[in-house]
């Protein structure tokens, strides 16, 4: 219990700092810290999705933008077409890109349907499943892009109308993009807590880090993959929701986060919240900064160097880093 | 020993020459530890461990689960840096050596988990080791006495993730030897073997003792195994070397069992 | 002749050659006969079609597709070229410069087009060119581009950058003010734009306080607008280009800024104004010679040009400005042949060189009663620009048009292809110093 | 002993080439490759001049040098194309500036020199600094797009290098024809030079020089790495991929051997970045494109991780499928190609065909099998 607690204490305190420099930057210098929040904001969303389905399950997907893709065009047409709320679109955009995650998963990674047919067919197996296997499933997820881009352009067509931007702008930064700030920190703490404080969270994490101890105690591995790839896949989905309105609607529109995304989780390191979250408050700030400094071309240097960086000099990535500086104060008290 | 022909090895040579073993000042002591400490964050896993292992000598470490066996054998090996203390190797100081470098000065290792190329043929992995300071004929003779070694005469074209369990430790344990060390390290090497399997290890290691004079550091917790091979048993608890002796001393001292069976015996001082 | 057959006569080669060494008996005729011999005595006009129907430029490549083949089966109708009936050759390059030079290099050697028509993006343009300057292949490249391409083979019949900001820019500077912000894609198209924005600038005593180049990859601009809301211009020059670029207006709109812009690739290539919710896109005006929306006799009237194009195309999102350059640029390559009276290429480009001029029904940018003309020298068109602006509700209406000729190559650079046969592409900053 | 006879020229030169590393080692093997190669020398008679095959040959080189990197080193790297495209703008710069045949070939030499260059800097600051496995593969990623942003802007005239200039996004222009040799004493235009050729059967037939220079180069260099992976080093690379601290600890240098195989690598990348520049007389920043850079994964993992003549018969035959399928559906059907290889055959096609010609590797099993007890081998 003492150590939690303590993991705690670090945990509140960590957030409560972000929050009081966002408030003490909004009245200093509102537009810059609005941009530098919402460069971590976007980073973060990016990364999400992802984190689960590559940080946690081992699949490489090159298809990550391909399931914001679903997720913004399901938000927009839901929106455009049927005449929903926006949030409500947003929802759908969440929840179908999540089905699409769970057919995928079903599918082609775990090999389930496949494997299903093959004993009824041939009485055995036909595939394995794509977990832990990096470099097969990246050509795997790779194939799935290609058809899901040309898929949606044939479906969809060169491009479909976009949605409007809600809200108005507070010192000449859009209240949208605040909002974005918002929710982005509201889906961290729903994903922690959902990781960390649920049995279910407790299942995953048992799974993924030994799957036949975690049959031998009784989990349903297969559902607990399936259910993981789907939530991971409906968090893709909803940052394609959040971004709709924000983004020209081509069937192209995911490969503006497929660099982000990889970066922030292989920087931030094992864990998928707070890997994710430091990742975003340590690259976001460089790219807004120099960008704001030396103009867009540096900050995209700025963020692709300081990546390669954190990579090359931070082993285990920023998780690994938080978990040796809470040992040694541990340590040390 | 002949370097070996092909240019682009990258082995560098096994053997040092003679010379430079003779500038080192001539100890009985091939190995010494001095207040060797490693600690990971707040945790200390080796307490200032002062260490020593003589020529041809057979030293078996034993110790409850997290006393820093392990630790100590990777400071040796090189795998893990010490926070503090330092590494004596035939006089030389080899603390901040690199692992492979010291591979070169003799230290040769069997891990934990057996670790044999699963993909490749036994022959393919008794040759690895050898190939880096024997060519042709002489290669091919001691890549098949490393194969009988191991009581795989007949295997040489088995893939050696298909061996047993028992097999792949003996294969790793030819492998280790085949550099012709001075000491070889063993990591728990007959866990979780049959009977006959272990006796068959043990009078490996007696045999590589005697015969080739290689000194052991093997760690173990089967006493009647360790009872067998060892010529002096060091015991380890919380990071530190709890009391050295032969097996006898060792097994009729309570404050041993007490270590082992948990109770606090609040040291010995 | 359909891609399918092309590709199944390659694969029986290739599986051939796999097999055996001796198959020169089983794999049919010698290879394609050679590359030079006279079409003009086959009864077909091949002519080759490039554009890009998927990958990044898809959105504005497949309007321009789609103008050719309307081109081609209006002429077809009316008896074809000489009477002879045009056979297009086509394929889909997916915005990839490899694809181009494979396609290229098979239409020229094996199909022997008589004329191509290919790619979108100066970077395809210059993928292709050594291999159309190789082979002296009479090239057509119909977007509007940064300029000073003279090539003896080449017409180049997009507007060039100097007609488009030529046109938008002295109207803002009038109506608004001198102090220009310039904003870019950061690749050749965008640095060369920005140059000529300095040398207009210059021309029209305006000041360009403010320049900034984006990368092509870059969809957030809240740095880029907060600097523009400090520098405060009497209006911004955006020279944006593709489809992450389009988040700008967006991002403009909802960041209250609302500075006049003045624009030559907004709107008119890849129809933001339809794609999204107004304002986003109120107050940009775009400088082009041909829009949806150009209201001449040609363009807008019952059978007109957007008519015609919607009738065969009923589901097609929009008819954008390069659209209408592959269509008339088809109407003048007939012309051409009829005047020279053969499919010889080196003929067709002398007769192209004799200044061909179509008046609004073929060249729906050009009011009733006006033309635009082909210049022999440069192989450029004098193109009849409109200064059009988007309002609050995104219906776009015209402001200003005139006729403005190529400029660049003619007076100040002095390329003339009917005499050498030049093959370079000449820069601003060769020669005004302003454009430092 | 029996003293044989010393080994025929042929057996030793086979002994080189042959190995446990490498697929096809039976004189069926030889005499098949032997047909395809004869084969590929007739295809330009037949195929029509072979100047579009060339490029699938030209990219074998690119998939060869992933193959090395990864499949004998374990080491999965996207940064191939950044060696590809710096090696293909260093021949570019050279040859511009130095447009004479001895220039043109000392700059076939630097493009190498340059990938090979890079790809030791960029090793040297991952394997050193202790950087390993899916964190080599993201940086490499990230190398390759800092290279596609930094290129894409450098249109100004002042990214210029003596008069070639790098041309941002269009690209660079007008590249000299390929022509090797010292002026005066032989050179030969390999670029835009077809023959005429008289055959019997076909009659006067014109072929595509480039196309059997990069043949040549493309064999040269498989069989070059075949003896290079069956040396002593081929099998140090082996057992680092297999398991890299057990191979540190039997003395070998695991960094200096990882580098020196990702150095190789970039050279052969680079030479394949040269000739792909040289036959397209052209080069731009899109070779650092994602896609791009994605590609010489997906031809190793379908042509086999671990067979050289997996990746050049896989990068062949996907380069063929992909730039000749037209029509709407082409890329669905490349990924669905893609997604179905690898469920099916995740070992690749190659390696699954060997397996099922040649008798490979025993099981313990076929040695313990009940009649023959293990004792009874003991000697």
């Amino acid at each position: 219990m003492k150590q939690a607690l303590s993991q705690a204490r670090y945990g509140i305190a960590a957030v409560v700092a972000v929050v009081a420099l966002f408030v003490i930057g909004a009245l200093a210098a509102p537009n810059l810290t609005f941009r530098v929040y919402y460069a971590v904001s976007f980073i973060v969303l990016a990364a999400i999705g992802l984190a689960i389905i590559f940080g946690i399950m081992g699949v490489i997907n090159l298809a990550h933008g391909e399931f914001i893709l679903v997720g913004a065009y399901a938000t927009t047409l839901s929106v455009t077409k049927l005449g929903v709320p926006l949030p409500a679109g947003m929802l759908v955009g969440a929840l179908v890109t999540a089905l699409f995650g769970l057919v995928v998963e079903r599918v082609i990674i775990s090999g389930y349907v496949p494997n299903w047919i093959g004993q009824q067919t041939v009485g055995r197996d036909l595939i394995k499943p794509f977990y832990d296997r990096l470099a097969d499933s990246m050509v795997a997820t790779f194939g799935l892009s290609l058809i899901m881009v040309q898929g949606a352009r044939i479906v969809f067509g060169n491009s479909i109308n976009q949605i409007g931007v809600p809200f108005g702008s507070t010192a000449g930064y859009p209240d949208y993009r605040i909002a974005l700030v918002g929710i982005t920190a509201g889906v961290l703490a729903v994903v922690y807590l959902l990781f960390t404080r649920t049995d279910f969270g407790t299942r995953v994490r048992a799974t993924m880090q030994d799957e036949q101890t975690a049959m031998a105690l009784g989990i349903n591995t297969e559902r607990t993959y399936m259910l993981t790839f789907a939530i991971g896949s409906g968090l893709a989905g909803f940052t394609g929701a959040l971004f709709a309105p924000l983004l020209s609607m081509q069937p192209t529109l995911g490969s503006q986060f497929l660099v982000e995304a990889f970066v922030a989780v292989v920087v931030g390191g094992a864990s998928v919240v707070v890997g994710t979250s430091l990742s975003g408050l340590m690259l976001g700030p460089i790219d807004a900064l120099f960008s704001d400094e030396f103009g867009e071309f540096a900050g995209r240097i700025a963020l692709l160097v300081a990546a390669m960086l954190a990579l090359r000099f931070l082993p285990g990535g920023i998780t690994g880093v938080v978990d040796r500086l809470r040992d040694r104060m541990e340590g040390g008290s | 020993m002949s370097e070996s022909s092909d240019p682009a090895s990258l082995g560098p040579n096994v053997r040092q020459t003679a010379a430079e073993m003779a500038t080192g000042d001539r100890t009985e002591t091939l190995l010494q530890t001095e207040d060797l400490v490693k600690t990971f964050g707040g945790f200390t896993a080796t307490d200032s461990v002062d260490f020593a292992i003589e020529e041809g000598e057979l030293r078996c470490l034993i110790g409850p689960n997290g006393a820093g066996k392990s630790t100590l054998l990777k400071l040796i090996t090189g795998t893990l840096t010490p926070t503090d203390g330092a590494v004596y190797y035939n006089g030389h100081d080899i603390t901040d050596l690199a692992p492979n470098k010291r591979v070169d000065r003799g230290i040769s290792m069997k891990f934990q988990v057996p670790s044999v190329y699963g993909d490749l043929t036994v022959r393919e992995n008794a040759r690895l080791p050898i190939q880096q300071f024997a060519d042709g004929a002489e290669r091919r003779q001691l890549v098949r006495e490393s194969i009988d070694a191991a009581g795989l005469s007949g295997y040489e074209q088995v893939e050696a993730s298909t061996l047993s369990h028992g097999q792949q430790q003996q294969l790793e344990i030819s492998m280790a030897a085949s550099l012709e060390p001075d000491l070889l390290l063993l990591d728990e090497p007959v866990a979780g073997l049959s009977v006959d399997e272990r006796a068959k290890i043990a009078e490996r290691v007696t045999r590589l003792n005697e015969d080739e004079g290689i000194a052991f550091i093997v760690i173990e917790h089967d006493t009647d195994f360790v009872g067998e091979i060892a010529d002096k048993v060091t015991v380890l608890d919380e990071g530190d070397v709890f009391r050295e002796g032969s097996i006898e001393e060792i097994e009729s001292d309570p404050a041993v069992k007490r270590i082992y069976l948990g109770e606090d015996d609040g040291g010995d001082e | 002749m359909s891609r399918d057959s092309i590709s199944r006569r390659g694969f029986v080669t290739a599986g051939g050659a796999a097999l055996v060494a001796g198959l020169a008996g089983c794999s049919g005729s010698s290879s394609e006969g050679a590359s030079t011999d006279s079409a003009s005595s086959s009864e077909t006009v091949k002519i080759g079609v490039l554009e890009d129907q998927s990958g990044n430029f898809a959105l504005v490549g497949d309007p321009k597709y789609k103008a050719s083949m309307l081109a081609i089966e209006e002429i077809n109708a009316d008896g074809g070229i000489d009477g002879k009936e045009i056979e297009p050759v086509t394929a889909d390059p997916q915005s990839d410069n490899q694809r181009y030079q494979e396609l290229t290099r098979e239409y020229i050697n094996d199909e022997a087009v008589d004329a191509l028509w290919a790619g979108y993006s100066s970077a395809t343009r210059e993928a292709i060119r050594p291999i159309i300057n190789r082979n002296e292949q009479l090239y057509f490249y119909t977007t509007q581009y940064e300029g000073g391409v003279c090539d003896w083979t080449t017409f180049a019949c997009g507007p060039t950058a100097r007609q488009q900001l030529g046109s938008v820019l002295p109207y803002l500077r009038e109506e608004f003010g001198p102090k220009i912000y310039t904003i870019a894609a950061d690749y050749n198209f965008g640095q060369l734009s920005a140059d000529w924005v300095k040398v207009l600038a210059n021309e029209n005593d305006a000041e360009v306080i403010g320049e900034e180049f984006i990368p092509l990859s870059e969809s957030s601009f809240g740095s880029t607008i907060s600097r523009i809301q400090e520098a405060d211009p009497d209006f911004v020059m955006s020279m944006l280009v593709g489809a992450n670029h389009t988040a700008f207006y967006e991002q403009k709109a909802s960041s209250g800024l609302d500075v006049p812009i003045g624009t030559s690739t907004a709107m008119a290539q890849g129809y933001e104004h339809r794609r999204i919710d107004p304002p986003a896109m109120a107050n940009i005006y775009a400088g082009v010679n041909y829009m949806e929306e150009v209201p001449t006799a040609g363009n807008t009237s019952d059978g007109g040009f957007v008519d015609r194009y919607y009738e065969k195309y009923p589901d097609a999102p929009y008819l954008n400005e390069e659209a209408e350059t592959n269509y008339f640029t088809t109407y003048m390559y007939k012309e051409a042949v009829e005047q020279a009276g053969t499919l010889e290429q080196p003929d067709v480009i002398e007769a192209l060189e004799s200044g061909i001029s179509l008046g609004t029904e073929r060249a729906p940018e050009a009011p009733e009663g006006g033309s635009i003309e082909l210049d022999g020298a440069t192989h450029h068109v004098d193109h009849h620009m409109w200064v059009m602006k988007a309002d609050e509700e995104h219906t776009v209406e015209a402001v200003t048009n005139e006729k403005i000729p190529e400029q660049f190559l003619s007076e100040t650079v002095g390329c003339d292809l009917t005499q050498e046969t030049e093959q370079t592409q000449y820069t601003p900053v060769d020669y005004f110093e302003e454009a430092e | 002993m029996v003293a044989a006879s010393t080994p025929s020229a042929i057996t030793r030169l086979r002994n080189r080439l042959e190995g446990p590393n490498t697929i096809g080692n039976s004189r069926r093997f030889w005499t098949a490759l032997a047909l395809v190669v004869v084969a590929l020398i007739a295809f330009p008679v037949v195929g029509g001049t072979g100047s579009q095959f060339s490029l699938f040959l030209v990219l074998g080189l690119l998939g060869l040098s992933l193959s090395l990197v990864w499949g004998y080193a374990g080491v999965l790297s996207f940064g191939q194309v950044v060696f590809f495209g710096i090696g293909a703008y260093t021949f570019g710069v050279v040859s511009i500036n130095v447009p004479t045949p001895a220039g043109i070939t000392g700059a076939v030499f630097a493009g190498v020199l340059a990938g090979a260059v890079v790809a030791a800097l960029l090793g040297y600051f991952m394997f050193y600094g202790g950087v390993r496995d899916v964190y080599v593969t993201i940086i490499t990623l990230v190398s390759t797009l800092v290279m596609l942003t930094f290129m894409a802007q450098t249109a100004g005239s002042e990214w210029t290098i003596g008069s070639a200039a790098l041309g941002g996004f269009n690209g660079m222009p007008a590249i000299p024809l390929l022509t090797l040799g010292i002026e005066g004493v032989f050179t030969f235009q390999f670029v835009f030079n077809d023959l005429e050729l008289f055959v019997p059967v076909l009659g006067v037939v014109n072929i595509d020089p480039f196309y059997y220079l990069s043949l040549a180069v493309l064999l040269a260099v498989y069989l070059g790495l075949r003896v290079l992976v069956n040396m002593d080093f081929g099998r140090v690379l082996v057992a680092i991929r297999e398991d890299e601290d057990r191979t540190r600890m039997f003395g070998y240098d695991v960094e200096r051997a990882k580098l020196v195989a990702f150095t190789i690598g970039g050279g052969l990348a680079g030479l394949s970045g040269v000739l792909y520049a040289a036959r397209n007389v052209y080069i731009d920043p899109s070779v650092f494109q994602l896609y791009f850079a994605t590609l010489p994964v997906v031809w190793v993992s379908v042509g086999g991780r671990k067979s050289l003549l997996g990746a050049v018969s896989a990068t062949v035959a996907v380069e063929y499928v992909r730039l000749s399928l037209g029509g709407e559906l082409a890329l669905v059907v490349v990924g669905a190609l893609l997604l179905v290889s690898i469920l099916v055959l995740p070992g690749g096609i190659i390696p699954w065909i060997d397996d099922k010609l040649s008798d490979g590797r025993l099981d313990v099993s076929d040695v313990e099998s009940p009649e023959t007890p293990p004792e009874a081998t003991e000697p």
